[in-house]
């Protein structure tokens, strides 16, 4: 008796634990918390914050403002050696590969610091240069306060956490976001080309 | 009751409320490797100290459920998965509800099961689950290290590697010392019969 | 006598030796014998065992110095100082070779690497015999030494399963006569 | 003298014991047979006598070598339990729990070969399975992974209450090894050599199954992340690790039967000796750590295993000549043998394991390897012993069991022809394999030179012979444990059999 019992008990703990760990893994898609962000942000679009942002020409800017057009998100911090630094080449780049939806004012690159006390309009404005910045479509900003710091990063996911050397080490991305002001979806920062994808089927649609 | 048996039989509690504290949980979830392989362990003791507060009755209606521990162990091994994924442990830190659920999960469905259906497992069971866990062992640590990014937004690589290392030791010392008990050790292996007590 | 034929014969040997035992020990076995004649083959038996065992030990020792002293596979972790370097690279199912000539008499390295599964390099002489291989594997170079003594068109055969394509993966090595200098 | 009792009362099968020894037994034989027509296919198309194309040739050339590994291990594993179970207590539910994960595990293997055309072969060589260029999938792939665990989770637990029974004779694995007695004391005359010998076996295959286990996952997790990316030299030690122990179980299981079948036939006792265990325990040491012979052509892996993987392959000639065959001829001398069915394929069994080893070392040899590995040269000795050596252990058994049903011995007129037909076919189809090495054919190949082809023709006489052979055993034992027991069972069989 006490076998069937537990033969049933068993079974039971089978399914409920494979629905568990299916359901902590977005259906065993999803194993860590990054491609959990960019699943549901895939599946679920999000609203923006507003959040006044200070660009490197030090005007002010509403986040809110920029709807209309599609927007192309990373975070930064320019004292950043590593990839930040890369991540900046491949927006200017791809400043070059959407030229023409630049132009026509259907698509912005916007980079901001998650560092505002240093990362200054000069810091920034000094990024974008370094970076080979072509001068059209790509704002560089910070927040202008802790509270919206803390709501961008909320709002887009984003973890950034000391590298014990004076820098941070953060999830880094192309995050993508739509004229409606919604976030619909995330790619490599390495890999401009899947955000850009995205963005020309938005533009064809 | 004697004071000592007292404080033992509290000792769950006090390291469940212990590691509840938040000096200690920021400390403890500091690194990678201290929350998989210190926090979490601990909230399992934790479970398994909790054994006695389960009442006769229900452990009899349980162990009518659980011949040779092994519902209760295939419980434990699916709460040790989910605790396993990075996503989960990650999660923890940024979301209350998830860190909430850890600290009752880990205990309730991981340790108590573990402390109540080890002692009714016999050796081929025993064998299984130890097999399977040194085999987890070795896997996670391989995979902590060839990951090519982190896998947990809130630590660093050096850490994940780190735990890796540490996963490979562990996974290590694991065959070892079952290699070492078969071969030159004393095990009993009736033992488990005689102490299912109910 | 080239390699091939030497560890065939020498398996030749080893397999008939021990046919020949089992054979000598067949043809006995239908005899019974009294319980002294038994007591006294038990005696034999041990004593064989015992040369025996002396005769695998001194093969054991000897073969493994003759083997070992000079290690078949050149040191992979410093330069190798070979005359002439060509690099092998493998992928599902063709060979990169560069260059594609040597010259004989002097010793080339070869570096086999992979750029996708594990390939194994065979160097095929133009009688269609294995000169020397190694295995070219995703993620590693490995390097392997040989002098060709003699021009020809030898061919370089993919000898790890790669894949359906894994047959036809060959392709040529040209070596040509060492200029004289 | 108990142990010379042709047919023990306590070897006798009851009930359940009866059925699933037979299911073991049957599903074995017809497997062996299948799996030999698919070999014979192969041989032939290289031998340009049918055509295959490449993508099925590799598909069944994965079936042949996963299908005959397995099925290997199932039989040898009903070896090891006909035997064991006399010393000490073992459940026949983990029997039955291996037969059943095996079946599941072979069904999934044969999906994903027949329905999904998985042809990376039964070495699953990190990153071949997710490399299949259209023909297979990657699903396929981890669907043929997922088989080998169930397979890998049915041993263990076949282990494991082996293990068990012995621990509660024995005390702990080593005294069952007999590693008490290697340098003095007295050796207890009835330690069981079963016990010995599934000890070894216990505790090398465990291992590499915890290997498999490891590698088998990771590279599951590889199929469904690809940027989760394996060391492909690490994957290939841990396959091979895996792979060496579990076929060479089967050599450990399946010799318990020689042990225990031949002192019956010969009329010897075959006592158990210090040699003996010396041997045992260098054996078990020597399978866990030869493995690094299959990756003598790896130049990345550090020199000490390479050396390691040659010295120990040498070394493992020792206990093998030295003690089991030695022992088997000595036994075997002037005993007055009656030559049946098991007491010829026992003595066929030690000719094909100890002669089968000697090419073995030849080819483990870090030099001769550098011209011979992967060439023909290594299935030609790994098929010698397997078919001369292993299978005819586990065929003396059978025979020895069917002996026990039908009220004659197991010598019929086409037993005498169908011996001498397997052992010619057996050698002919081997040794083509061995001059194919000799001449650089290289194994693993759907398309032969047309100089190879001669190699190829003869190995294929050769297979056929084997075939047939195999056809009318499978057949002829089958039928035999289908009979019932004879009426006096043990007693009387026990004449019938030495007569």
């Amino acid at each position: 008796m006490s076998v069937l019992r537990t033969l049933l008990a068993s079974l039971l703990v089978l399914a409920a634990g494979v629905t568990a760990l299916s359901a902590s893994t977005d259906g065993f898609r999803a194993f860590t918390s990054e491609t959990a962000r960019r699943v549901a942000v895939r599946e679920h679009p999000r609203d923006l914050p507003p959040v006044l942002l200070q660009t490197a020409q030090g005007r002010t800017v509403d986040l809110a403002s920029l709807r209309g057009r599609w927007l192309l998100v990373d975070f930064i911090y320019t004292r950043c050696l590593t990839y930040c630094s890369v991540q900046g080449n491949e927006f200017a780049r791809l400043q070059d590969r959407l030229a023409g939806p630049i132009a026509d004012g259907k698509v912005l690159l916007l980079s901001i610091s998650f560092d505002p006390t240093h990362d200054g309009p000069v810091q920034l404005a000094d990024y974008q240069s370094r970076s080979k910045d072509r001068g059209a479509g790509w704002i560089a900003a910070r927040p202008t306060d802790t509270a919206g710091l803390e709501a961008l990063m909320r709002g887009f996911g984003v973890t950034a956490i000391s590298d014990g050397l004076g820098g941070y080490v953060h999830n880094a991305a192309i995050n993508v976001v739509d004229p409606r002001g919604r976030l619909v979806a995330i790619a490599d920062w390495d890999s401009p080309q899947e955000a850009e994808q995205v963005v020309l089927r938005g533009l064809a649609r | 009751m004697t004071r000592l048996q007292t404080v033992v039989r509290w000792a769950g509690p006090i390291l469940w409320l212990t590691l509840a504290l938040p000096p200690v949980r920021h400390a403890l979830e500091s690194t990678l490797t201290l929350q998989m392989l210190v926090q979490i362990p601990l909230l399992a003791l934790v479970g398994w100290w909790l054994r006695p507060f389960l009442p006769d009755r229900a452990v009899k209606v349980l162990n009518a459920w659980n011949r040779g521990g092994i519902s209760g162990l295939l419980l434990a091994s699916f709460a040790a998965m989910i605790w396993m994924l990075p996503r989960t442990m990650d999660s923890a830190l940024n979301v209350p509800w998830v860190e909430l659920a850890k600290f009752t999960s880990v205990p309730v469905l991981l340790g108590l099961p573990l402390a109540v259906s080890w002692p009714r497992a016999g050796f081929v069971v025993r064998g299984v689950f130890l097999v399977e866990a040194t085999a987890t062992a070795f896997r996670l640590g391989w995979l902590y290290l060839v990951s090519p990014q982190r896998l947990c937004s809130n630590y660093l690589l050096g850490d994940q590697q780190l735990a890796g290392n540490a996963l490979l030791a562990i996974g290590a010392a694991m065959s070892l010392l079952l290699a070492w008990k078969l071969m030159w050790g004393h095990v009993d292996v009736d033992g488990s019969h005689r102490r299912s007590h109910a | 006598m080239i390699l091939q034929n030497i560890v065939w014969t020498i398996a030749l040997v080893g397999m008939g030796l021990i046919a020949l035992g089992f054979i000598y020990v067949i043809s006995q076995a239908g005899r019974t014998v009294d319980e002294a004649a038994s007591i006294e083959s038990a005696r034999t038996s041990g004593v064989l065992r015992k040369w025996l065992f002396a005769a695998l030990l001194v093969i054991f020792v000897a073969g493994s110095w003759a083997t070992l002293r000079r290690f078949p596979i050149p040191p992979q972790n410093r330069a190798l100082d070979a005359g002439q370097v060509v690099d092998v690279v493998a992928s599902q199912w063709f060979w990169q070779v560069t260059p594609p000539s040597v010259r004989s008499g002097s010793t080339v390295e070869f570096r086999v690497t992979s750029t996708d599964v594990n390939h194994g390099l065979a160097i095929y002489s133009p009688e269609g015999h294995i000169l020397i291989q190694t295995q070219a594997m995703p993620g590693y170079t490995n390097k392997l030494l040989y002098t060709f003594d003699q021009p020809g068109v030898y061919t370089l055969q993919c000898l790890e399963f790669c894949g359906v394509g894994h047959g036809p993966m060959k392709t040529t090595l040209r070596v040509v006569a060492a200029i004289a200098e | 003298m108990a142990s010379l009792t042709m047919y023990p009362d306590d070897e006798r099968l009851a009930g359940g014991e009866r059925i699933a020894f037979n299911l073991y037994i049957v599903t074995a034989v017809a497997l062996f047979v299948l799996m030999m027509l698919l070999g014979l296919t192969m041989r032939m198309t290289q031998a340009k006598w049918l055509t295959v194309q490449s993508p099925l040739f590799y598909q069944l050339l994965s079936m042949h070598g996963a299908g005959m590994v397995g099925t290997m291990a199932l039989v040898t594993t009903a070896v090891m339990w006909f035997f064991l179970r006399k010393y000490v207590q073992l459940h026949l539910w983990a029997f039955v729990a291996n037969y059943v994960l095996f079946m599941l595990g072979a069904l999934c293997i044969i999906a994903s070969i027949f329905v999904g055309r998985y042809g990376a072969l039964w070495t699953f060589l990190y990153p071949l399975p997710v490399r299949g260029f259209g023909l297979w999938t990657s699903n396929t792939s981890a669907l043929f992974m997922v088989g080998y665990l169930l397979i890998g989770v049915g041993s263990l637990l076949f282990y494991l209450d082996a293990a068990a029974g012995i621990i509660k004779v024995h005390g702990n694995l080593g005294r069952a090894l007999g590693l008490q007695w290697l340098f003095g004391g007295k050796i207890d005359p009835d330690h069981p050599k079963a016990v010995v010998a599934s000890t070894q076996v216990i505790i090398s295959n465990s291992l590499g199954i915890l290997a498999g286990a490891v590698v088998l996952v990771m590279s599951l997790v590889n199929i469904f992340f690809p940027t989760v990316v394996l060391n492909a030299l690490l994957a290939k030690n841990l396959i091979y690790w895996f792979g060496h122990q579990y076929i060479n179980a089967t050599i450990y299981m399946g010799v318990i039967a020689v042990y225990e079948l031949l002192p019956r036939y010969t009329g010897k006792p075959y006592p158990i000796s210090r040699p003996f265990l010396w041997s045992w325990a260098a054996s078990t040491l020597f399978v866990i750590v030869v493995y690094p012979h299959h990756l003598l052509m790896d130049f990345a892996q550090p020199r000490w295993l390479a050396v390691i993987g040659q010295m120990v392959s040498w070394g493992a000639g020792f206990p093998v000549f030295l003690v089991t065959v030695f022992g088997a001829l000595t036994n075997l001398h002037r005993s007055g043998i009656r030559w049946t069915m098991p007491s010829r394929l026992l003595i066929l069994s030690m000719f094909g394991w100890a002669a089968g080893i000697v090419p073995a070392i030849l080819d483990g040899t870090i030099r001769n390897n550098l011209v011979m590995h992967n060439t023909q040269w290594v299935p030609g000795h790994f098929h010698f012993y397997l078919l001369l050596g292993v299978l005819a252990m586990a065929m003396a058994l059978m025979y020895h069991v069917i002996g026990s049903r039908v009220s004659a011995p197991p010598n019929s007129s086409a037993d005498k022809l169908g011996f001498p037909l397997y052992l010619a076919g057996g050698l002919i189809f081997t040794y083509a394999f061995l001059d194919a090495g000799r001449l650089s054919v290289p194994r693993r190949m759907a398309e032969h030179l047309d100089s190879w082809t001669f190699t190829d023709k003869v190995g294929s006489i050769g297979a056929i012979l084997v075939v047939l052979a195999m056809l009318y055993f499978a057949i002829r034992i089958s039928a035999g444990l289908l009979k019932q027991p004879s009426a006096g069972a043990a007693g009387v069989s026990t004449a019938d059999a030495a007569g």
